[in-house]
């Protein structure tokens, strides 16, 4: 579908619009130069630093999910009525982060937009493996993790079903849909590029590796046909998903009765935040890229400044939800519900509120203007903050709502004991261990579709000459 | 280029995969079995001293309440105290060496030790009583004991097992005279009879899969 | 003819630009070449269409999938909840909208399944091993090479003929497929 | 018994609780071989690894039962004969009900039904034809049966420390006993705590009667002494006061807590006169005088706090303005003395109208602190008014010696230090530990030449022993003891002493030479005395049966009221209180027992300790309690550490600010501090009796108090106290309801219209109705249910965390101002809502309803997601975050009640409404093809309310008094406005203040604002 583009590429960009792909370029020059970070002999002393490091981590991760599994979820600082804290805040806090990958790409996609090619590969990845760290959370936040597949339909010697109306079976459809759909849309993605890598590749276990990745791919022209319909159709199919999964984590809360949760605006205020958290997360992780691999020449200025304005689009909707939940806390003329408001706002955990809204709403403004949209290290810096934001909006979302319900005999407190740090630190460790991988053995950008930009702008090319020459 | 893999060796790559997917099946297969409960059902289960149930049924002719004494009135049904057995034992079979754990548990006040047969899980709590009053018979869930050397298990005993018949009573109930028939056979008509019995025994059927019923 | 060349899987010819490998592919179907297979390291427009039959099918399989995925799940729910066992769930009859969420991700993912595996069958992959791969050349297939193939098994292949016809659409190279 | 030792206990659980299931002991060896077999159980031991929970408690059942029937077996002929109509109040099933009475804390005797799953005493109800317990029963009762399992207990006769045997023990004692009965027993002393126990007087008097040079010595640090010489004050004679509360409908009680004492009747009686009939209340009116909150003064319609020394003023006062005769003379000078110095405005005036307009039917009442000359002239005002013989009479004291026991203790201790006492034995009691710091005791003990301590457990007091004799536990051992009346029951052991504990009656007999005899024969004897021996076994049966022995009641005295009193030395607490009440900056300490740990004596009981003090809603602690006035003075917050010093002594202790308390005192409970409770007991709280003195035990005057800067953190599960506007407890006035019943209730709508479809259900619809006018705050159901239900503890840093376990908690709110707040308390279990919110966001069916209305909980099903607790409104779910319930410790697997499963961690539980009494209840009736009757079915909290505050029954019977109950107009739900249909719904408060008096309490104006 790509080629079909063409036309309107050249269309919609006048000759005046800097070009998505500077410099020049060849297809072996673009095979050369993202292959190289693959297979390139000698690995980067950055490169082992960070792994080394979040290696470490990584330990730390798995070795508290052992002393969780040993003791109980008692190592954490929960109680009633605060029994959800950590566990559930990083979950929302990574399957939002989740969010804007495949939905960042298939977005794109749809929307043939030439420059989402370049970072739609990583986007994908990061997708993959937050939404993997995500999925753990449920199952860590079990009393009795080990019988977590209860919330699956199997026929079993109980006769029992899930309780289809609890909105954690819908969580568990969701995610499970999720993941696949990413995984697949990504690798379906990945095929001919493995197949580069494959035939590149100088030593027999590489070619082994990448040729049983690449599934004995050859490049033929029915195949290509097939994969892009198919890219197309999960494209179509990834957008409606990735809103329905984070309207069902937002149903989570809004079908419960606490107040400060009890509200319809919840799902599309998850997606925005979803959106927002991502996209920022989705900056962070390009800079870094681009920074590493010098990869200026395909991720450019032109696309900081794009997802700059998307992060500023999403911050603005976030506010806007968040006036109105006080709004509608207000309206609704609920004691219960305006207590919370006002209790986030004067309680014990404004230092929290007053954090976030800095965080999310006052930071992002920055991207108003011009000059920071083109400044790498600004925009990492505005991205890291809106992460950190975004994480205490969900912490502030669940504890504050929790810890003064309805009886003032039955209100308290959550303190996070060090377990909740380390498994929230493991993660984001966790994570960053297998971005590294990622990047080390994987191309961070799609050549097959670099090698499609570079035919669409030299046809582009071509045909203006046609035209004159035909005047 | 050269090719990166041989017919020969994908034919191996094919082959290893098949061979893992089997020892996954197998794997999983060997682990039910491992942890399946002990005793398995229809194994019969040696006891000392080893008590003959088809004996003392179908020869003797002892009825169940004479050794399972609270059977009708309490939830466990109980098991015979060693005098029980001493009652007639004292008398037949005295020298018997079959017999020479029942005496001395008796002589020595050291109680005899029976390897359990039908267990259920600590969280279900089953009241024979109730189950002997509204006409469920002992065959039904313990088979025919009178044709047991030794006794085995001849249901699951699994929850799914429990609620066949909690969702459908009338397809097991029995008139009140037949609860200790052994040989009891459910009759053509055993559906219809079986809904007399149900509004006879006043039998509550929403009740009967309240998850209260048995646990708690 | 010769044997060993009869035996051969094909001819393949190596273009310089996605452009010349179209009008190769045009050729060649002109010429009432069948089995004629391209290869290119991306996607080039018109290239099936030029070599025929362009449907891919896919969104029939989708269609399919999403009606199992959707019509299963919600048959599943409402069969466990009202029919196997129905239980009393917080004083609520169950309600046919708390049964959509699961659904509608069954649906899609009924689909996502369907056009995965699609792909990959109908275009008989993983396929490892494939005479394609014996043409020292043809790695350049994944980034820079343009091949276009005509089979042996062609009724009008004829290796002398179809070698100078391939030639005759400036190909850059041509060159025998052991089988 | 073989049978036992299966899985399936036969011989002891017959239908129901009558004699012949006992045919299953015939079966045991007849001769005494308890002993040896209990060993081979021992041995055999082993064995439990491999089994699982319930098979173990069978298999300890057998074990035990086994003991049990060796302890009938003692002597062939001894048969245990269980209750024969256990009374429809109580669950017919498996478990046998066994009479049983104790005195417990040395005050008067409840008697008890207690459970007995195979031969293991599991659950204490009360005995409903004691007169002391009227089928209800306290904390301390409820949780004595977690002492009998306490592995802490002491296990062995030890000899200075070393483990020795009973026998070296009798023979090292016959040694001496035979020097002594040369010097007819001079240097002997025996040392008790208060003496309830008709036989166990007879013996110590037989004793002295022996040994004239012996004596007996009595001391308890919970004592009653003040009330007798006031009655010695007042009559001439020690007698003791007898209330009638049901009789009274104006009472004003000066410093007295009736309604926190040990003991139910008293709360029983007046709270159900208070109720009137069917929720149509008809409350007298009650007036509080008191120096630190107390659950009386929390139920009061009017309360005033005043400093200690203030009461005996307000006390003349009082009888002045009732014109008492020979009032305004004496000491108090408060002669004159206008009542507004004591009390704001006209309340001794109003009050002593009240009281004039309900003479003959009004009751003054004093508590046992406060000084002789109180509780006299409390005497002298009730028999002015004519109260004497309708709402109080009097009656010889229950106690076997009512001479002042601090009197006691003191010739002791002086004789202790001139070294004439040679061999000192000890009954139970811990002196070591708790008599008067001022006493010295321990330091005196080291003189004795020999000391003997019988005692539960190897605390402060046998440490400084040479002897220290384990104890059996009451329900270990015969004996008999004296209800409030004077009623005497039998108290019949359930269970052979687990570690081969002694009784104080076979210590007594082996000091009379009766070595043979054993607690059974001596108690038996000693009722079989003046009785002809053909009637004496229909006797002991009936005794044991009904838990009572009719005819012992103490009869009412005739009784005169003497002047002379009124110039009496007035305590040197009261000396110049008028002083202390000018000077603002003098502040004056109180001692009172601690809520649940009473002396000390139940420090090691796990429950007590996790029970939330009625007021305080502490844990594992106890504090200085102070007002908020008084702590804002001093800089301080709750938590912050200070030193306590009177005189010489001091002790560190952490602040703790409690509303309605007098600016100038501050109060401190005992009973904490202790070093050799146990392992729950030990270090916790603070230990008050170091500022104890012998001089005015209950009360310190010159307190100083000094900000130490370090913070201590103490452990409360009730963090806020107001109700924010929400009206969780709803109260009216009495005035108020007459006007409009519907009032505190009116801006309720029920039922709000739902878009399900009804579920209907012919069968049983169970419910609840908790009445907030008869709560006293009391906790006994807590303990209860935790007893019941097999609720674990989880110790002070899981409390301190929020993740306390208890399935009904009491919360405490307060309204109106700090200085005169208003106090509410509210007992919170599981609504079951017919809509319950928490069903509908379980993943796995682990919560759902079932047929009858229940909420229920699937332990084996839940896989712990918690979000039921979140989406719960009342938060009375509770969650076992970590492994709470003990798995390692036998004796207390022993303890838990096989019907009912044991939780294991990441399970979410909650109240049932006792689903197991439910079902074993519906299975008899089913059995007879009959519906189960109003009464039939009774949850553990409601059998131990001693209030009837709590009432369980089925809605869909016409009948039945909880559906009565709900119609009416004071019945409201928790949170209605949620439309989650509990099925567990309150009655209103109904206060009856007194028009007269100008200010009534804020919370009145709010409720009518």
């Amino acid at each position: 579908m790509s080629s079909v583009a063409i036309s309107e590429i050249h269309g919609d960009s006048p000759p005046a619009h800097e070009p998505v792909l500077p410099g020049v370029h060849s297809y072996e020059s673009i095979s050369e130069k993202i292959c190289g970070i693959v297979l390139g002999a000698r690995t980067a002393r950055w490169w082992l630093i960070a792994f080394a490091v979040c290696s470490a981590l990584t330990v730390l991760f798995f070795g508290s999910i052992g002393y969780l599994f040993y003791r109980g979820v008692g190592i954490w600082g929960l109680n009633v009525p605060v029994v959800w804290a950590f566990d559930i805040t990083n979950y929302v806090w990574w399957i939002a982060i989740a969010m804007s990958g495949t939905f960042i790409s298939a977005a794109l996609h749809l929307t043939r937009q030439p420059w989402g090619a370049s970072i739609s590969r990583f986007a994908e990845a990061m997708t993959v493996f937050a939404l993997a760290i995500a999925g753990m959370f449920p199952i860590l936040h079990l009393g009795r993790p080990w019988f977590f597949y209860w919330l699956t339909p199997y026929p079993n010697m109980m006769s029992l079903w899930p309780q289809w109306r609890s909105p954690l079976v819908w969580d568990f459809f969701a995610i499970l849909a999720y993941l696949l759909l990413s995984l697949m849309f990504w690798y379906l993605g990945l095929i001919p590029d493995f197949a580069t890598l494959r035939d590149r590749a100088l030593t027999r276990g590489r070619q082994v590796i990448y040729g049983l990745l690449a599934l004995g791919w050859r490049g033929e022209a029915r195949h290509w046909h097939r994969r892009q319909s198919a890219q197309l159709l999960l494209a179509g199919l990834a957008v409606p998903l990735v809103v329905s999964v984070h309207s069902v984590v937002g149903l989570d809360f809004a079908t419960g009765n606490t107040p400060g949760w009890h509200s319809t605006i919840f799902p599309p205020f998850f997606v925005a935040g979803a959106m927002f958290s991502g996209f920022a997360m989705a900056m962070t992780i390009v800079i870094l890229l681009r920074r590493a691999f010098d990869l200026g020449n395909f991720i450019t200025e032109r696309h900081l400044d794009n997802l700059a304005k998307l992060i500023l689009a999403m911050g603005l909707v976030l506010a806007y939800s968040y006036v109105m939940e006080i709004f509608m806390a207000w309206y609704s003329a609920d004691r219960y519900e305006i207590y919370t408001a006002l209790n986030r706002m004067r309680g014990p955990y404004a230092p929290v509120y007053w954090a976030l809204i800095f965080c999310v709403v006052l930071v992002p403004q920055a991207l108003w203007s011009r000059r920071v949209r083109r400044a790498p290290w600004l925009l990492f810096a505005i991205s890291i903050v809106i992460n950190i934001g975004m994480w205490l909006e969900r912490f502030m979302l669940i504890v504050t709502s929790e810890h003064r319900d309805f009886l003032p005999s039955a209100w308290g407190m959550f303190y996070p004991t060090i377990w909740d740090w380390a498994i929230l630190i493991g993660s984001i460790g966790f994570f960053g261990w297998l971005l590294l991988l990622f990047v080390r053995f994987v191309p961070v950008i799609s050549m097959s579709e670099m090698r499609e930009l570079l035919a669409h702008q030299g046809h582009a090319h071509a045909s203006h000459t046609h035209e004159r020459g035909g005047a | 280029m050269a090719q990166v893999f041989r017919p020969h060796q994908v034919f191996v790559l094919k082959f290893g995969a098949g061979i893992v997917l089997v020892l996954l099946i197998a794997g999983i297969l060997i682990w039910r079995t491992v942890t399946a409960d002990s005793p398995p059902i229809d194994a019969p289960v040696a006891q000392t001293p080893p008590f003959s149930h088809k004996h003392h049924v179908s020869d003797v002719g002892l009825d169940c309440r004479f050794c399972h004494a609270s059977v009708e009135t309490a939830a466990f049904a109980g098991l015979p105290p060693t005098s029980t057995c001493m009652t007639c034992h004292s008398q037949l079979f005295k020298g018997q060496p079959m017999l020479a754990p029942v005496a001395a548990s008796f002589r020595d006040d050291l109680p005899l030790h029976w390897i359990r047969v039908h267990r259920l899980p600590d969280f279900v709590y089953f009241h024979h009583d109730i189950h002997i009053s509204k006409g469920v018979g002992c065959s039904t869930c313990h088979g025919q004991v009178d044709q047991m050397p030794l006794l085995w298990r001849t249901q699951s005993l699994e929850m799914s097992w429990c609620l066949g018949c909690h969702r459908a009573p009338e397809k097991y109930l029995r008139p009140k005279s037949k609860v200790f028939d052994m040989t009891w056979k459910a009759p053509p008509d055993q559906l219809q009879r079986g809904r007399q019995l149900l509004t006879e025994y006043k039998i509550d059927r929403h009740r009967l899969t309240d998850c209260s019923n048995c646990h708690r | 003819m010769n044997p060993a060349v009869s035996e051969a899987y094909g001819l393949l010819a190596e273009f310089g630009s996605p452009a010349a490998l179209l009008e190769a592919a045009k050729a060649a179907h002109r010429a009432g070449y069948r089995r004629v297979e391209a290869y290119s390291p991306m996607p080039i427009e018109g290239l099936v269409e030029a070599l025929g039959n362009a449907d891919t099918g896919l969104p029939r399989l989708a269609l399919i999938g999403a009606i199992i995925g959707g019509v299963g799940t919600f048959a599943l729910q409402w069969f466990s909840a009202t029919v196997d066992y129905p239980i009393n769930v917080g004083g609520r009859t169950p309600a046919w909208p708390g049964l959509i969420p699961s659904t509608f991700e069954m649906t899609v993912l009924g689909a996502v399944l369907a056009i995965f595996f699609g792909v990959l069958l109908r275009s008989r992959l993983p396929r490892l091993y494939h005479p394609i791969f014996n043409d020292a050349g043809f790695a350049a297939a994944s980034s820079d090479g343009f091949f276009l193939c005509i089979e042996a098994a062609d009724p009008q292949y004829v290796p002398a003929q179809t070698r100078e016809f391939l030639e005759r659409l400036q190909a850059v190279r041509v060159s025998v497929i052991e089988p | 018994m073989a049978a036992n030792d299966t899985d399936e206990p036969l011989n002891l659980d017959p239908p129901s609780g009558t004699a012949p299931q006992w045919r299953g002991l015939d079966e045991l060896p007849a001769q005494a071989a308890s002993a040896a077999a209990l060993h081979r159980q021992a041995q055999r031991s082993a064995d439990l690894a491999r089994f699982d929970r319930r098979q173990f408690l069978r298999y300890t059942a057998a074990s035990l039962s086994l003991a049990g029937a060796g302890a009938c077996s003692r002597s062939p002929q001894q048969v245990i004969v269980p209750y024969v109509h256990a009374p429809p109040q109580l669950v017919a099933g498996d478990p046998l009900f066994f009479a049983t009475a104790a005195a417990l804390g040395g005050a008067a005797a409840q008697g008890f039904l207690v459970k007995s799953h195979y031969g293991r005493p599991t659950k204490i109800e009360g005995n409903p034809s004691h007169p002391g317990s009227l089928g209800a029963t306290d904390i301390f009762a409820q949780a004595s049966v977690l002492d009998l399992w306490d592995p802490d207990r002491a296990q062995a006769v030890r000899h200075r420390g070393q483990e020795t045997t009973w026998e070296s023990f009798v023979s090292a004692l016959s040694v001496r006993m035979s020097r002594l009965s040369v010097s007819t027993g001079t240097g002997l002393r025996i040392l008790t705590e208060s003496v309830t126990s008709p036989t166990l007087e007879h013996q110590l008097r037989t004793l002295i009667d022996r040994y004239p040079g012996a004596r007996w010595h009595q001391y308890q640090p919970i004592n009653r002494d003040r009330a007798y010489e006031g009655s010695r004050l007042a009559f001439g004679e020690p007698l003791e006061a007898r209330y009638e509360f049901d009789a009274a409908r104006v009472i004003v009680s000066l410093d007295g807590d009736f309604l926190g004492a040990p003991g139910v009747r008293y709360a029983h009686d007046f709270v159900g006169a208070r109720r009137g009939s069917d929720a149509k209340p008809d409350p007298g009116r009650l007036y509080v005088v008191e120096c630190t909150p107390t659950l009386t003064g929390s139920f009061a319609d009017h309360r005033y706090a005043v400093p200690f020394g203030e009461i005996e003023p307000i006390a003349r006062a009082l009888a002045q303005a009732l014109g008492v005769a020979g009032a305004g003379a004496g000491a108090g000078a408060a002669g004159g003395a206008p009542d507004a110095q004591l009390l704001p405005g006209d309340v001794l005036a109003a009050c002593a109208r009240d009281l004039k307009q309900n003479a003959g039917r009004a009751l003054v009442l004093v508590g046992d602190s406060q000084p002789p000359v109180v509780h006299a002239i409390a005497h002298a005002i009730n028999e002015t008014l004519g109260n004497v013989g309708h709402t109080v009479s009097y009656t010889a004291p229950i106690l076997a010696r009512s001479d002042s026991q601090d009197e006691s203790l003191r010739s002791l201790t002086e004789d202790m230090a001139a070294g004439l006492v040679d061999t000192l034995i000890m009954i139970g009691g811990n002196p070591v530990y708790n008599a008067p710091a001022d006493r010295l005791f321990g330091t005196h003990l080291a003189k004795v030449a020999m000391s003997v301590h019988l005692s539960l457990y190897d605390d402060e007091t046998s440490a400084r022993c040479d002897w220290q004799i384990p104890q059996a536990h009451f329900l270990e051992s015969w004996s008999d003891a004296r209800a409030f009346d004077g009623t005497a029951a039998i108290q019949q052991p359930l269970i052979a002493p687990l570690y081969g504990g002694k009784s104080a009656h076979e210590l007594l007999a082996l000091l009379l030479g009766q070595a043979a005899t054993n607690d059974y024969q001596t108690v038996r004897d000693f009722w079989a005395k003046n009785r002809a021996p053909a009637a004496v076994d229909a006797f002991w049966n009936e005794a044991l049966l009904r838990g009572v022995i009719d005819g012992t009641q103490l009869p009412v005295r005739a009784v005169a009221c003497r002047s002379d009193f009124w110039h009496a030395q007035t305590a040197p607490g009261a000396a110049s209180a008028p002083a202390a009440a000018s000077d603002p900056a003098a502040l004056e300490l109180i001692f009172a027992p601690d809520p649940t740990v009473w002396d000390g004596r139940f420090a090691n009981n796990a429950w007590l300790q996790e029970l939330p003090k009625p007021l305080t809603k502490l844990t594992w602690d106890n504090a200085a309690l102070m007002g908020p006035g008084l702590a804002a003075r001093l800089g301080l917050a709750n938590g912050d550490q200070i030193e306590l010093r009177v005189q010489d002594a001091a002790v560190l202790a952490p602040v703790w600010i409690i509303p309605g308390q007098p600016d100038q005192t501050v109060a401190v409970t005992l009973g904490y501090g202790r070093t050799h409770a146990g392992h729950i007991g030990n270090g916790a709280g603070y230990d008050a009796y170091v500022l104890r003195r012998s001089d005015d035990p209950w009360h310190a005057r010159g307190l100083q108090i000094r900000k130490t800067g370090e913070r201590l953190e103490l452990a409360t599960t009730q963090h806020h106290f107001s109700m924010e506007g929400r009206r969780p407890v709803r109260t009216t006035t009495l005035a108020d309801y007459r006007r409009d019943p519907a009032l505190a209730t009116a801006d309720e709508n029920r039922p709000q219209p739902s878009m399900y479809a009804p579920v209907a259900g012919d069968g049983y619809a169970w419910a609840m109705s908790i009445n907030l006018d008869a709560c006293t705050g009391c906790s006994a159901c807590t303990i209860a249910c935790q007893a019941e239900n097999n609720i674990p503890v989880v110790g002070k840093k899981e409390v301190l965390r929020g993740r306390e376990m208890h399935w009904i908690r009491v919360d405490r709110y307060y309204e109106g101002e700090a200085e005169q707040p208003r106090t509410h308390f509210q007992p919170v279990p599981c609504m079951h809502c017919e809509q319950a919110p928490c069903e509908v966001v379980c993943p796995v069916e682990a919560t759902v309803h079932d047929s009858e209305g229940l909420n229920l909980q699937v332990y084996n099903r839940c896989i712990g997601t918690r979000f039921c607790s979140n989406n719960c409104p009342y938060k009375v779910r509770r969650f076992n975050f970590l492994q709470y319930s003990d798995e390692d410790t036998e004796s207390l697997k022993a303890q838990r009640n096989p019907e009912v499963t044991v939780r294991m961690r990441g399970v979410m539980e909650k109240c049932t409404y006792c689903v197991q009494r439910i079902t074993d209840a519906r299975i008899e009736a089913e059995k007879g093809n009959r519906r189960l009757t109003d009464g039939e079915v009774v949850t553990a909290c409601q059998a131990a309310c001693p209030t009837g505050a709590i009432l369980f029954g089925d809605l869909n019977d016409p009948d039945s008094r909880v559906r009565k109950i709900k119609a009416s107009p004071l019945d409201y739900a928790l949170l209605s406005e949620l439309n989650t249909r509990p099925r567990t719904t309150y009655l209103a408060k109904v206060g009856n203040p007194n028009p007269e008096l100008a200010n009534p309490p804020a919370a009145e104006k709010k409720e009518r604002a």
